[in-house]
Protein backbone atom coordinates (compact mmCIF):
# COMPACT_ATOMS: atom_id res chain seq x y z
CA UNK A 1 0.00 0.00 0.00
CA UNK A 2 1.08 3.64 -0.72
CA UNK A 3 2.48 5.52 2.19
CA UNK A 4 -0.01 9.13 2.91
CA UNK A 5 1.91 11.28 4.95
CA UNK A 6 0.37 12.23 8.14
CA UNK A 7 -1.79 14.69 8.73
CA UNK A 8 -0.16 17.15 11.24
CA UNK A 9 -2.38 20.13 11.61
CA UNK A 10 -4.32 20.90 15.13
CA UNK A 11 -5.82 24.03 16.44
CA UNK A 12 -8.03 24.80 19.16
CA UNK A 13 -9.34 28.33 20.77
CA UNK A 14 -8.62 29.46 24.53
CA UNK A 15 -10.76 31.98 25.89
CA UNK A 16 -8.46 34.60 28.10
CA UNK A 17 -9.60 37.96 28.97
CA UNK A 18 -7.05 41.45 28.32
CA UNK A 19 -5.86 43.79 30.51
CA UNK A 20 -8.88 45.88 30.09
CA UNK A 21 -11.56 43.15 31.07
CA UNK A 22 -12.74 42.29 27.81
CA UNK A 23 -13.08 38.93 26.22
CA UNK A 24 -10.48 37.62 24.00
CA UNK A 25 -10.44 34.14 21.91
CA UNK A 26 -7.00 32.94 21.23
CA UNK A 27 -6.55 30.44 18.31
CA UNK A 28 -3.88 28.43 18.16
CA UNK A 29 -2.00 26.74 15.76
CA UNK A 30 0.19 23.53 16.30
CA UNK A 31 2.15 21.76 13.68
CA UNK A 32 1.61 22.08 10.13
CA UNK A 33 -0.54 25.00 8.37
CA UNK A 34 -0.76 23.85 4.74
CA UNK A 35 -3.70 22.90 2.16
CA UNK A 36 -4.49 20.08 3.88
CA UNK A 37 -5.00 22.04 7.02
CA UNK A 38 -8.42 23.73 6.17
CA UNK A 39 -10.68 22.18 7.82
CA UNK A 40 -8.94 21.95 11.00
CA UNK A 41 -8.21 25.73 10.81
CA UNK A 42 -11.53 26.61 9.96
CA UNK A 43 -13.44 24.28 12.66
CA UNK A 44 -11.31 25.74 15.58
CA UNK A 45 -12.16 29.58 14.47
CA UNK A 46 -16.06 28.72 14.93
CA UNK A 47 -15.52 28.16 18.22
CA UNK A 48 -14.50 31.99 18.44
CA UNK A 49 -18.40 32.85 20.61
CA UNK A 50 -20.17 35.15 17.51
CA UNK A 51 -20.03 38.23 20.35
CA UNK A 52 -16.16 38.37 20.97
CA UNK A 53 -14.24 41.38 18.29
CA UNK A 54 -10.90 40.43 19.64
CA UNK A 55 -9.34 37.57 18.49
CA UNK A 56 -5.17 36.55 18.69
CA UNK A 57 -3.53 34.57 16.60
CA UNK A 58 -0.78 31.91 18.56
CA UNK A 59 1.83 31.03 16.23
CA UNK A 60 4.20 29.69 19.06
CA UNK A 61 3.81 25.94 18.33
CA UNK A 62 3.79 25.91 14.33
CA UNK A 63 6.23 23.81 12.96
CA UNK A 64 5.64 23.86 9.02
CA UNK A 65 3.77 26.61 7.21
CA UNK A 66 3.63 27.53 3.06
CA UNK A 67 2.34 29.27 0.89
CA UNK A 68 -1.00 27.62 1.05
CA UNK A 69 -1.05 28.17 5.11
CA UNK A 70 -0.56 31.29 4.50
CA UNK A 71 -3.71 31.63 2.13
CA UNK A 72 -5.44 29.91 4.89
CA UNK A 73 -4.46 32.81 7.09
CA UNK A 74 -5.34 34.90 4.62
CA UNK A 75 -8.68 33.96 4.38
CA UNK A 76 -9.43 33.82 8.20
CA UNK A 77 -8.24 37.45 8.29
CA UNK A 78 -10.86 38.15 5.68
CA UNK A 79 -13.37 36.26 7.49
CA UNK A 80 -12.53 37.95 10.24
CA UNK A 81 -12.75 41.17 9.13
CA UNK A 82 -16.40 40.68 7.79
CA UNK A 83 -17.74 40.17 10.89
CA UNK A 84 -15.59 43.22 12.25
CA UNK A 85 -12.83 41.12 14.68
CA UNK A 86 -9.40 42.39 14.96
CA UNK A 87 -7.00 40.44 15.02
CA UNK A 88 -3.12 40.19 16.65
CA UNK A 89 -0.40 37.53 16.21
CA UNK A 90 2.42 35.99 18.47
CA UNK A 91 4.78 33.48 18.09
CA UNK A 92 6.22 33.59 14.63
CA UNK A 93 9.62 32.40 14.20
CA UNK A 94 11.80 35.28 12.27
CA UNK A 95 11.72 33.81 9.16
CA UNK A 96 8.14 33.75 9.61
CA UNK A 97 7.44 37.14 10.50
CA UNK A 98 9.63 38.29 7.71
CA UNK A 99 7.73 36.24 5.06
CA UNK A 100 4.54 37.60 7.00
CA UNK A 101 5.93 40.83 6.05
CA UNK A 102 7.25 40.04 2.84
CA UNK A 103 3.46 39.21 1.57
CA UNK A 104 2.23 42.39 3.59
CA UNK A 105 -0.01 40.44 6.36
CA UNK A 106 1.13 42.56 8.74
CA UNK A 107 -0.94 45.30 7.39
CA UNK A 108 -3.74 43.12 8.70
CA UNK A 109 -2.57 41.35 12.11
CA UNK A 110 0.14 43.21 13.96
CA UNK A 111 3.06 40.48 15.03
CA UNK A 112 4.06 40.73 18.37
CA UNK A 113 6.44 38.84 20.29
CA UNK A 114 4.22 37.12 22.83
CA UNK A 115 0.74 36.39 24.38
CA UNK A 116 0.70 38.99 26.61
CA UNK A 117 1.45 42.14 24.77
CA UNK A 118 -0.93 40.63 21.85
CA UNK A 119 -3.39 40.71 23.79
CA UNK A 120 -3.06 44.31 25.43
CA UNK A 121 -2.49 46.20 21.29
CA UNK A 122 -6.34 45.63 21.24
CA UNK A 123 -7.65 49.32 20.85
CA UNK A 124 -11.19 49.95 22.40
CA UNK B 1 45.17 20.07 -15.75
CA UNK B 2 42.68 18.45 -12.90
CA UNK B 3 39.64 17.51 -13.24
CA UNK B 4 37.21 19.22 -11.22
CA UNK B 5 34.58 17.09 -9.89
CA UNK B 6 31.45 19.07 -8.60
CA UNK B 7 30.03 18.10 -5.69
CA UNK B 8 26.48 17.55 -6.39
CA UNK B 9 23.54 15.77 -3.93
CA UNK B 10 20.35 14.26 -5.81
CA UNK B 11 17.07 13.49 -4.67
CA UNK B 12 13.96 11.54 -6.05
CA UNK B 13 11.09 12.06 -4.21
CA UNK B 14 7.40 10.77 -5.28
CA UNK B 15 4.52 13.94 -6.53
CA UNK B 16 2.57 13.52 -3.18
CA UNK B 17 2.03 16.42 -0.48
CA UNK B 18 3.82 16.70 2.19
CA UNK B 19 7.02 15.09 0.43
CA UNK B 20 8.71 18.95 -0.04
CA UNK B 21 9.42 18.65 3.49
CA UNK B 22 12.03 15.69 2.72
CA UNK B 23 13.61 17.98 0.24
CA UNK B 24 13.65 20.83 2.77
CA UNK B 25 15.63 18.42 4.98
CA UNK B 26 18.30 17.32 2.94
CA UNK B 27 18.41 20.87 1.41
CA UNK B 28 18.82 21.93 5.25
CA UNK B 29 21.33 19.39 5.74
CA UNK B 30 23.61 20.87 2.53
CA UNK B 31 23.63 24.19 2.95
CA UNK B 32 24.33 23.32 7.04
CA UNK B 33 27.08 21.22 5.77
CA UNK B 34 28.67 24.19 3.44
CA UNK B 35 28.69 26.16 6.92
CA UNK B 36 25.53 28.57 5.96
CA UNK B 37 23.92 30.41 8.72
CA UNK B 38 20.54 29.78 10.19
CA UNK B 39 18.58 32.29 8.70
CA UNK B 40 19.70 31.88 4.97
CA UNK B 41 18.77 28.20 5.56
CA UNK B 42 15.63 28.82 6.76
CA UNK B 43 15.01 31.08 3.55
CA UNK B 44 16.32 28.27 1.35
CA UNK B 45 14.21 26.30 2.75
CA UNK B 46 10.50 27.64 2.32
CA UNK B 47 11.96 28.49 -1.18
CA UNK B 48 12.98 24.88 -2.15
CA UNK B 49 9.64 23.66 -0.26
CA UNK B 50 7.32 25.87 -2.68
CA UNK B 51 9.42 24.50 -5.89
CA UNK B 52 8.38 21.45 -4.87
CA UNK B 53 4.97 21.54 -3.98
CA UNK B 54 4.27 23.53 -7.50
CA UNK B 55 6.59 20.71 -9.01
CA UNK B 56 4.25 18.39 -7.36
CA UNK B 57 0.94 20.16 -7.97
CA UNK B 58 0.96 22.14 -11.15
CA UNK B 59 3.99 20.21 -12.96
CA UNK B 60 3.30 16.29 -12.23
CA UNK B 61 -0.42 17.23 -11.41
CA UNK B 62 -0.06 14.62 -8.42
CA UNK B 63 0.41 11.83 -10.72
CA UNK B 64 2.12 8.97 -8.68
CA UNK B 65 3.79 7.56 -11.30
CA UNK B 66 6.01 10.57 -11.75
CA UNK B 67 8.91 11.52 -9.22
CA UNK B 68 10.24 15.14 -9.15
CA UNK B 69 14.01 15.68 -8.86
CA UNK B 70 15.85 18.07 -6.79
CA UNK B 71 20.01 18.13 -7.29
CA UNK B 72 21.90 20.37 -4.95
CA UNK B 73 24.91 21.30 -6.88
CA UNK B 74 27.33 22.88 -4.03
CA UNK B 75 30.04 25.00 -5.64
CA UNK B 76 33.13 27.20 -3.76
CA UNK B 77 30.81 29.58 -1.57
CA UNK B 78 27.34 28.90 -3.20
CA UNK B 79 24.74 26.50 -3.72
CA UNK B 80 22.62 25.90 -6.66
CA UNK B 81 19.07 23.71 -6.44
CA UNK B 82 17.07 22.85 -9.09
CA UNK B 83 13.66 21.13 -9.00
CA UNK B 84 12.74 19.21 -11.35
CA UNK B 85 8.93 17.88 -13.31
CA UNK B 86 7.59 16.21 -16.08
CA UNK B 87 5.28 18.94 -17.11
CA UNK B 88 5.07 21.93 -19.55
CA UNK B 89 6.23 24.56 -17.04
CA UNK B 90 4.84 28.46 -16.99
CA UNK B 91 2.39 29.33 -19.76
CA UNK B 92 1.73 33.00 -18.41
CA UNK B 93 3.82 35.59 -16.45
CA UNK B 94 2.26 36.21 -12.82
CA UNK B 95 2.31 38.84 -11.36
CA UNK B 96 3.26 39.77 -7.61
CA UNK B 97 1.19 39.14 -4.96
CA UNK B 98 -1.40 41.92 -3.88
CA UNK B 99 -2.28 41.40 -0.20
CA UNK B 100 -4.88 44.34 -0.50
CA UNK B 101 -6.67 42.82 -3.67
CA UNK B 102 -6.55 39.41 -1.99
CA UNK B 103 -8.01 41.00 1.73
CA UNK B 104 -11.12 41.98 -0.75
CA UNK B 105 -11.75 38.99 -2.52
CA UNK B 106 -10.05 40.83 -5.96
CA UNK B 107 -7.79 38.13 -6.32
CA UNK B 108 -7.42 34.60 -5.21
CA UNK B 109 -5.94 34.06 -1.81
CA UNK B 110 -3.20 31.57 -3.28
CA UNK B 111 -0.55 32.31 -6.09
CA UNK B 112 2.70 33.57 -3.41
CA UNK B 113 5.11 30.68 -4.04
CA UNK B 114 6.98 32.41 -6.64
CA UNK B 115 7.00 35.55 -5.53
CA UNK B 116 7.98 33.95 -2.10
CA UNK B 117 10.98 31.96 -3.75
CA UNK B 118 12.15 35.36 -5.93
CA UNK B 119 12.21 37.38 -2.02
CA UNK B 120 14.13 34.55 -0.08
CA UNK B 121 16.52 33.50 -2.14
CA UNK B 122 19.67 35.20 -4.11
CA UNK B 123 18.84 34.13 -7.42
CA UNK B 124 14.94 32.23 -8.83
CA UNK B 125 14.97 31.36 -12.63
CA UNK B 126 12.15 28.83 -14.14
CA UNK B 127 13.43 27.15 -17.47
CA UNK B 128 12.81 23.94 -19.37
CA UNK B 129 15.22 20.56 -18.87
CA UNK B 130 16.79 19.48 -21.81
CA UNK B 131 14.13 16.62 -21.98
CA UNK B 132 11.21 18.83 -21.86
CA UNK B 133 10.27 18.79 -18.56
CA UNK B 134 10.01 22.28 -16.31
CA UNK B 135 13.18 23.45 -13.95
CA UNK B 136 13.32 26.12 -11.61
CA UNK B 137 16.63 26.98 -10.50
CA UNK B 138 17.19 28.67 -7.24
CA UNK B 139 20.93 30.20 -5.81
CA UNK B 140 21.95 31.38 -2.37
CA UNK B 141 25.36 32.50 -1.94
CA UNK B 142 27.68 32.20 1.47
CA UNK B 143 28.82 35.54 1.34
CA UNK B 144 25.63 37.23 0.48
CA UNK B 145 23.46 38.30 3.53
CA UNK B 146 19.81 38.54 3.09
CA UNK B 147 18.63 41.85 4.05
CA UNK C 1 -6.25 -5.30 -9.90
CA UNK C 2 -5.08 -2.01 -8.62
CA UNK C 3 -1.38 -1.41 -9.85
CA UNK C 4 0.10 -0.31 -6.33
CA UNK C 5 3.18 2.30 -6.34
CA UNK C 6 5.49 2.28 -4.09
CA UNK C 7 6.53 5.19 -2.05
CA UNK C 8 9.91 5.55 -2.97
CA UNK C 9 12.60 8.58 -1.65
CA UNK C 10 15.88 8.08 -4.00
CA UNK C 11 18.87 10.33 -2.59
CA UNK C 12 22.71 9.90 -4.65
CA UNK C 13 25.52 11.22 -2.00
CA UNK C 14 29.47 12.47 -3.09
CA UNK C 15 32.28 9.65 -1.53
CA UNK C 16 32.89 12.26 1.17
CA UNK C 17 33.07 12.20 4.99
CA UNK C 18 30.31 14.26 6.49
CA UNK C 19 27.82 13.71 3.87
CA UNK C 20 26.53 11.32 5.57
CA UNK C 21 24.37 13.95 7.63
CA UNK C 22 22.78 14.94 4.38
CA UNK C 23 21.46 10.97 4.71
CA UNK C 24 20.62 11.70 8.34
CA UNK C 25 18.49 14.51 7.60
CA UNK C 26 16.52 13.05 4.74
CA UNK C 27 16.24 9.89 6.65
CA UNK C 28 14.29 11.53 9.23
CA UNK C 29 12.43 13.82 7.07
CA UNK C 30 10.80 10.55 5.69
CA UNK C 31 10.23 8.73 8.84
CA UNK C 32 8.62 12.31 10.58
CA UNK C 33 6.70 12.21 7.21
CA UNK C 34 5.40 8.50 8.11
CA UNK C 35 4.69 9.27 12.04
CA UNK C 36 7.74 7.51 13.86
CA UNK C 37 8.50 8.68 17.28
CA UNK C 38 11.46 10.73 18.13
CA UNK C 39 13.58 8.29 19.48
CA UNK C 40 13.02 5.66 16.44
CA UNK C 41 14.33 8.54 14.52
CA UNK C 42 17.26 9.01 16.16
CA UNK C 43 18.19 5.24 15.97
CA UNK C 44 17.44 5.25 12.48
CA UNK C 45 19.49 8.31 11.69
CA UNK C 46 22.26 6.73 13.70
CA UNK C 47 22.10 3.67 11.74
CA UNK C 48 21.86 5.21 8.62
CA UNK C 49 24.68 7.14 9.07
CA UNK C 50 27.17 4.32 10.23
CA UNK C 51 25.88 2.71 6.75
CA UNK C 52 26.74 5.64 4.84
CA UNK C 53 30.15 6.23 6.13
CA UNK C 54 30.96 2.43 5.65
CA UNK C 55 30.28 3.18 1.81
CA UNK C 56 32.24 5.99 1.42
CA UNK C 57 34.64 4.91 3.25
CA UNK C 58 34.96 1.11 2.68
CA UNK C 59 32.69 0.49 0.13
CA UNK C 60 34.15 3.54 -2.40
CA UNK C 61 37.25 3.90 -0.70
CA UNK C 62 36.56 7.88 -0.67
CA UNK C 63 36.93 7.95 -4.38
CA UNK C 64 34.99 11.18 -5.44
CA UNK C 65 34.00 9.79 -9.06
CA UNK C 66 31.83 7.46 -7.32
CA UNK C 67 28.60 8.53 -5.39
CA UNK C 68 26.32 6.42 -2.93
CA UNK C 69 22.49 5.82 -2.76
CA UNK C 70 20.32 6.37 -0.47
CA UNK C 71 16.72 4.69 -0.97
CA UNK C 72 13.95 4.74 1.38
CA UNK C 73 10.71 2.93 1.29
CA UNK C 74 8.03 3.64 2.53
CA UNK C 75 5.24 0.65 3.57
CA UNK C 76 2.52 0.16 5.43
CA UNK C 77 4.12 0.86 9.00
CA UNK C 78 7.40 -0.30 7.68
CA UNK C 79 10.45 1.78 6.61
CA UNK C 80 13.33 0.28 4.98
CA UNK C 81 16.70 2.14 3.67
CA UNK C 82 19.25 0.65 1.26
CA UNK C 83 22.38 2.10 1.59
CA UNK C 84 24.67 1.00 -1.97
CA UNK C 85 27.74 1.76 -2.89
CA UNK C 86 30.43 0.18 -5.77
CA UNK C 87 32.46 -1.98 -3.46
CA UNK C 88 32.66 -5.49 -3.42
CA UNK C 89 30.98 -5.66 0.05
CA UNK C 90 32.03 -7.54 3.20
CA UNK C 91 34.88 -10.07 3.26
CA UNK C 92 34.84 -11.29 6.99
CA UNK C 93 32.97 -12.31 9.13
CA UNK C 94 33.05 -8.94 12.11
CA UNK C 95 32.93 -9.78 15.56
CA UNK C 96 30.86 -7.73 17.97
CA UNK C 97 32.97 -5.10 19.62
CA UNK C 98 34.52 -6.10 23.20
CA UNK C 99 34.96 -2.66 25.16
CA UNK C 100 37.25 -4.50 27.55
CA UNK C 101 39.50 -5.88 24.69
CA UNK C 102 39.37 -2.34 23.52
CA UNK C 103 40.46 -0.78 26.64
CA UNK C 104 43.47 -3.01 27.49
CA UNK C 105 44.44 -2.45 23.20
CA UNK C 106 43.78 -5.72 22.77
CA UNK C 107 41.61 -4.88 19.54
CA UNK C 108 41.02 -1.61 17.76
CA UNK C 109 39.17 1.43 19.01
CA UNK C 110 37.52 1.47 15.39
CA UNK C 111 34.98 -1.27 14.47
CA UNK C 112 31.50 -0.13 16.06
CA UNK C 113 29.41 0.84 12.92
CA UNK C 114 28.04 -2.43 11.94
CA UNK C 115 26.93 -3.31 15.63
CA UNK C 116 25.64 -0.23 16.36
CA UNK C 117 23.19 -0.69 12.70
CA UNK C 118 21.99 -4.40 13.74
CA UNK C 119 21.53 -2.80 17.69
CA UNK C 120 19.47 0.29 16.41
CA UNK C 121 16.97 -0.71 13.81
CA UNK C 122 14.77 -3.99 13.61
CA UNK C 123 16.50 -5.82 10.55
CA UNK C 124 19.88 -4.61 9.09
CA UNK C 125 21.58 -7.12 6.49
CA UNK C 126 24.23 -7.42 3.74
CA UNK C 127 24.18 -8.26 0.69
CA UNK C 128 24.80 -7.48 -3.02
CA UNK C 129 23.18 -5.58 -5.54
CA UNK C 130 22.02 -7.07 -9.12
CA UNK C 131 25.48 -4.41 -10.30
CA UNK C 132 28.15 -6.18 -8.35
CA UNK C 133 28.19 -3.30 -5.45
CA UNK C 134 27.56 -3.58 -1.52
CA UNK C 135 24.01 -2.75 -0.27
CA UNK C 136 23.35 -2.49 3.17
CA UNK C 137 19.76 -2.72 4.27
CA UNK C 138 17.84 -1.79 7.37
CA UNK C 139 13.96 -1.75 8.23
CA UNK C 140 12.24 -0.11 11.08
CA UNK C 141 8.63 -1.01 12.18
CA UNK C 142 6.19 1.90 13.29
CA UNK C 143 4.67 -0.69 15.51
CA UNK C 144 7.44 -2.08 16.91
CA UNK C 145 9.17 -0.08 20.13
CA UNK C 146 12.99 -0.59 20.81
CA UNK C 147 13.49 -1.64 23.81
CA UNK D 1 36.24 23.49 -7.11
CA UNK D 2 34.92 20.91 -5.01
CA UNK D 3 33.16 21.05 -1.72
CA UNK D 4 34.84 20.45 1.66
CA UNK D 5 32.57 19.98 4.47
CA UNK D 6 33.32 21.85 7.06
CA UNK D 7 35.00 20.88 10.43
CA UNK D 8 32.60 21.53 13.36
CA UNK D 9 34.86 20.26 16.67
CA UNK D 10 35.49 22.37 19.56
CA UNK D 11 36.82 21.37 22.65
CA UNK D 12 38.09 23.57 25.63
CA UNK D 13 38.73 22.30 29.06
CA UNK D 14 37.44 24.33 32.20
CA UNK D 15 39.12 24.19 35.61
CA UNK D 16 36.57 23.70 38.34
CA UNK D 17 36.02 22.58 42.11
CA UNK D 18 34.22 19.34 43.58
CA UNK D 19 32.27 19.79 46.85
CA UNK D 20 34.99 17.62 48.30
CA UNK D 21 37.15 21.23 47.55
CA UNK D 22 39.49 19.29 45.15
CA UNK D 23 40.66 19.42 41.25
CA UNK D 24 38.36 18.85 38.74
CA UNK D 25 39.04 19.45 34.90
CA UNK D 26 35.56 19.38 32.33
CA UNK D 27 36.46 18.44 29.08
CA UNK D 28 33.80 20.30 26.98
CA UNK D 29 32.93 19.38 23.52
CA UNK D 30 30.81 21.46 20.69
CA UNK D 31 29.68 20.52 17.77
CA UNK D 32 30.90 16.75 16.14
CA UNK D 33 32.78 14.37 17.61
CA UNK D 34 33.86 12.23 14.05
CA UNK D 35 37.17 10.88 12.75
CA UNK D 36 38.22 14.33 12.04
CA UNK D 37 37.75 15.61 15.28
CA UNK D 38 41.19 13.77 16.77
CA UNK D 39 43.20 16.71 16.72
CA UNK D 40 40.65 19.03 18.72
CA UNK D 41 39.54 16.65 21.35
CA UNK D 42 43.15 15.26 22.16
CA UNK D 43 44.79 18.86 21.80
CA UNK D 44 42.02 19.93 24.45
CA UNK D 45 42.92 17.06 26.98
CA UNK D 46 46.39 18.14 26.87
CA UNK D 47 45.26 21.07 28.92
CA UNK D 48 44.60 18.99 31.98
CA UNK D 49 46.89 19.65 34.49
CA UNK D 50 49.21 16.80 35.08
CA UNK D 51 48.31 16.46 38.68
CA UNK D 52 44.54 16.64 38.12
CA UNK D 53 43.55 12.95 38.96
CA UNK D 54 39.22 13.94 38.46
CA UNK D 55 37.68 14.60 34.98
CA UNK D 56 34.37 15.20 33.27
CA UNK D 57 33.08 14.72 30.09
CA UNK D 58 30.67 17.66 29.49
CA UNK D 59 28.38 16.14 26.36
CA UNK D 60 25.81 18.55 26.39
CA UNK D 61 26.70 20.72 23.50
CA UNK D 62 27.51 18.05 21.41
CA UNK D 63 25.50 17.73 17.86
CA UNK D 64 26.61 14.83 16.24
CA UNK D 65 28.50 11.80 16.95
CA UNK D 66 29.56 8.53 14.95
CA UNK D 67 31.13 5.38 15.77
CA UNK D 68 34.33 7.04 14.97
CA UNK D 69 33.72 9.47 17.34
CA UNK D 70 33.01 6.88 20.10
CA UNK D 71 36.55 5.50 18.83
CA UNK D 72 37.90 8.59 20.07
CA UNK D 73 36.10 8.76 23.48
CA UNK D 74 37.66 5.01 23.41
CA UNK D 75 40.99 6.41 23.24
CA UNK D 76 40.64 9.68 25.41
CA UNK D 77 39.50 6.95 28.03
CA UNK D 78 42.93 5.15 27.71
CA UNK D 79 44.68 7.74 28.22
CA UNK D 80 42.97 8.67 30.57
CA UNK D 81 43.22 4.89 32.67
CA UNK D 82 47.06 4.91 31.85
CA UNK D 83 47.75 8.10 33.82
CA UNK D 84 45.15 6.95 36.96
CA UNK D 85 42.12 9.25 35.81
CA UNK D 86 38.54 8.75 36.58
CA UNK D 87 36.13 10.26 34.21
CA UNK D 88 32.38 11.43 34.74
CA UNK D 89 30.33 12.06 31.83
CA UNK D 90 27.11 13.97 31.88
CA UNK D 91 25.01 16.03 28.98
CA UNK D 92 24.83 13.12 27.17
CA UNK D 93 21.16 13.11 25.12
CA UNK D 94 18.60 9.81 25.84
CA UNK D 95 19.99 8.85 22.45
CA UNK D 96 23.63 8.90 22.94
CA UNK D 97 23.41 7.31 26.59
CA UNK D 98 21.68 4.38 24.26
CA UNK D 99 24.59 4.15 22.38
CA UNK D 100 27.12 4.84 24.93
CA UNK D 101 25.37 1.68 26.67
CA UNK D 102 25.20 -0.55 24.33
CA UNK D 103 29.16 -0.23 23.60
CA UNK D 104 29.34 -0.71 27.00
CA UNK D 105 30.93 2.32 27.17
CA UNK D 106 29.63 3.27 30.52
CA UNK D 107 31.76 0.73 32.32
CA UNK D 108 34.58 3.08 31.59
CA UNK D 109 32.58 5.90 32.85
CA UNK D 110 29.46 6.55 34.22
CA UNK D 111 26.54 9.01 32.57
CA UNK D 112 24.99 11.21 34.88
CA UNK D 113 22.63 14.18 34.14
CA UNK D 114 24.07 16.94 34.78
CA UNK D 115 27.53 18.65 35.16
CA UNK D 116 27.24 18.92 39.79
CA UNK D 117 26.11 15.14 40.05
CA UNK D 118 29.28 13.95 37.70
CA UNK D 119 31.50 16.52 39.72
CA UNK D 120 30.09 14.97 43.01
CA UNK D 121 30.43 11.49 42.08
CA UNK D 122 34.14 11.03 42.27
CA UNK D 123 35.15 8.89 45.45
CA UNK D 124 37.79 10.37 47.62
N1 LIG E 1 6.36 23.70 -11.85
C1 LIG E 1 5.32 24.32 -12.46
N2 LIG E 1 4.76 23.78 -13.57
C2 LIG E 1 3.71 24.37 -14.18
N3 LIG E 1 3.15 25.53 -13.76
C3 LIG E 1 3.66 26.11 -12.65
C4 LIG E 1 4.77 25.56 -11.95
N4 LIG E 1 5.05 26.37 -10.93
C5 LIG E 1 4.16 27.38 -10.95
N5 LIG E 1 3.32 27.24 -12.00
C6 LIG E 1 2.21 28.14 -12.38
O1 LIG E 1 2.39 29.38 -11.73
C7 LIG E 1 1.27 29.68 -10.89
C8 LIG E 1 1.70 30.45 -9.66
O2 LIG E 1 2.45 29.61 -8.79
P1 LIG E 1 2.63 30.04 -7.28
O3 LIG E 1 3.09 31.47 -7.25
O4 LIG E 1 3.54 29.08 -6.63
O5 LIG E 1 1.19 30.00 -6.64
P2 LIG E 1 0.14 28.80 -6.49
O6 LIG E 1 0.88 27.52 -6.64
O7 LIG E 1 -0.43 28.99 -5.14
O8 LIG E 1 -0.88 29.03 -7.59
C9 LIG E 1 0.61 28.35 -10.60
O9 LIG E 1 -0.77 28.50 -10.29
C10 LIG E 1 0.85 27.62 -11.91
O10 LIG E 1 -0.11 27.99 -12.88
N1 LIG F 1 30.11 -1.08 2.67
C1 LIG F 1 31.20 -1.85 2.97
N2 LIG F 1 32.00 -2.31 1.98
C2 LIG F 1 33.08 -3.07 2.26
N3 LIG F 1 33.45 -3.40 3.52
C3 LIG F 1 32.69 -2.98 4.54
C4 LIG F 1 31.52 -2.19 4.33
N4 LIG F 1 30.98 -1.94 5.54
C5 LIG F 1 31.77 -2.54 6.46
N5 LIG F 1 32.81 -3.17 5.88
C6 LIG F 1 33.89 -3.94 6.56
O1 LIG F 1 33.47 -4.25 7.86
C7 LIG F 1 34.37 -3.70 8.81
C8 LIG F 1 33.62 -3.28 10.08
O2 LIG F 1 32.81 -2.16 9.84
P1 LIG F 1 32.30 -1.30 11.05
O3 LIG F 1 31.72 -2.21 12.07
O4 LIG F 1 31.39 -0.25 10.54
O5 LIG F 1 33.59 -0.64 11.70
P2 LIG F 1 34.71 0.35 11.08
O6 LIG F 1 34.13 0.98 9.87
O7 LIG F 1 34.99 1.30 12.18
O8 LIG F 1 35.88 -0.55 10.76
C9 LIG F 1 35.08 -2.57 8.11
O9 LIG F 1 36.34 -2.28 8.67
C10 LIG F 1 35.16 -3.12 6.69
O10 LIG F 1 36.25 -4.01 6.56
Amino acid sequence: MTMQPQLNTRAHVDKVTSPDGSAVSVLRFTGDITSTSRDVVFGAYQDVPADTRKVVFDFSKMEYMNSSGIALIIELLMAASKTDRTVQSFGLSPHFQKVFIMVGLNKYTSLHPDEATACAAFAD
Amino acid sequence: MVQEIASAVELRLPSKLGFEKVAMQTASGVARLMGFPDDRIEDLKTAVAEACINAIEHGNRFDERLSIGVVLSMEDGKLEVKILDSGSGLHKKMNPPNIDRKMHGEEQARGMGMFLMQALVDEAEWTQTPHGGNCVRLMIRLDKEEE
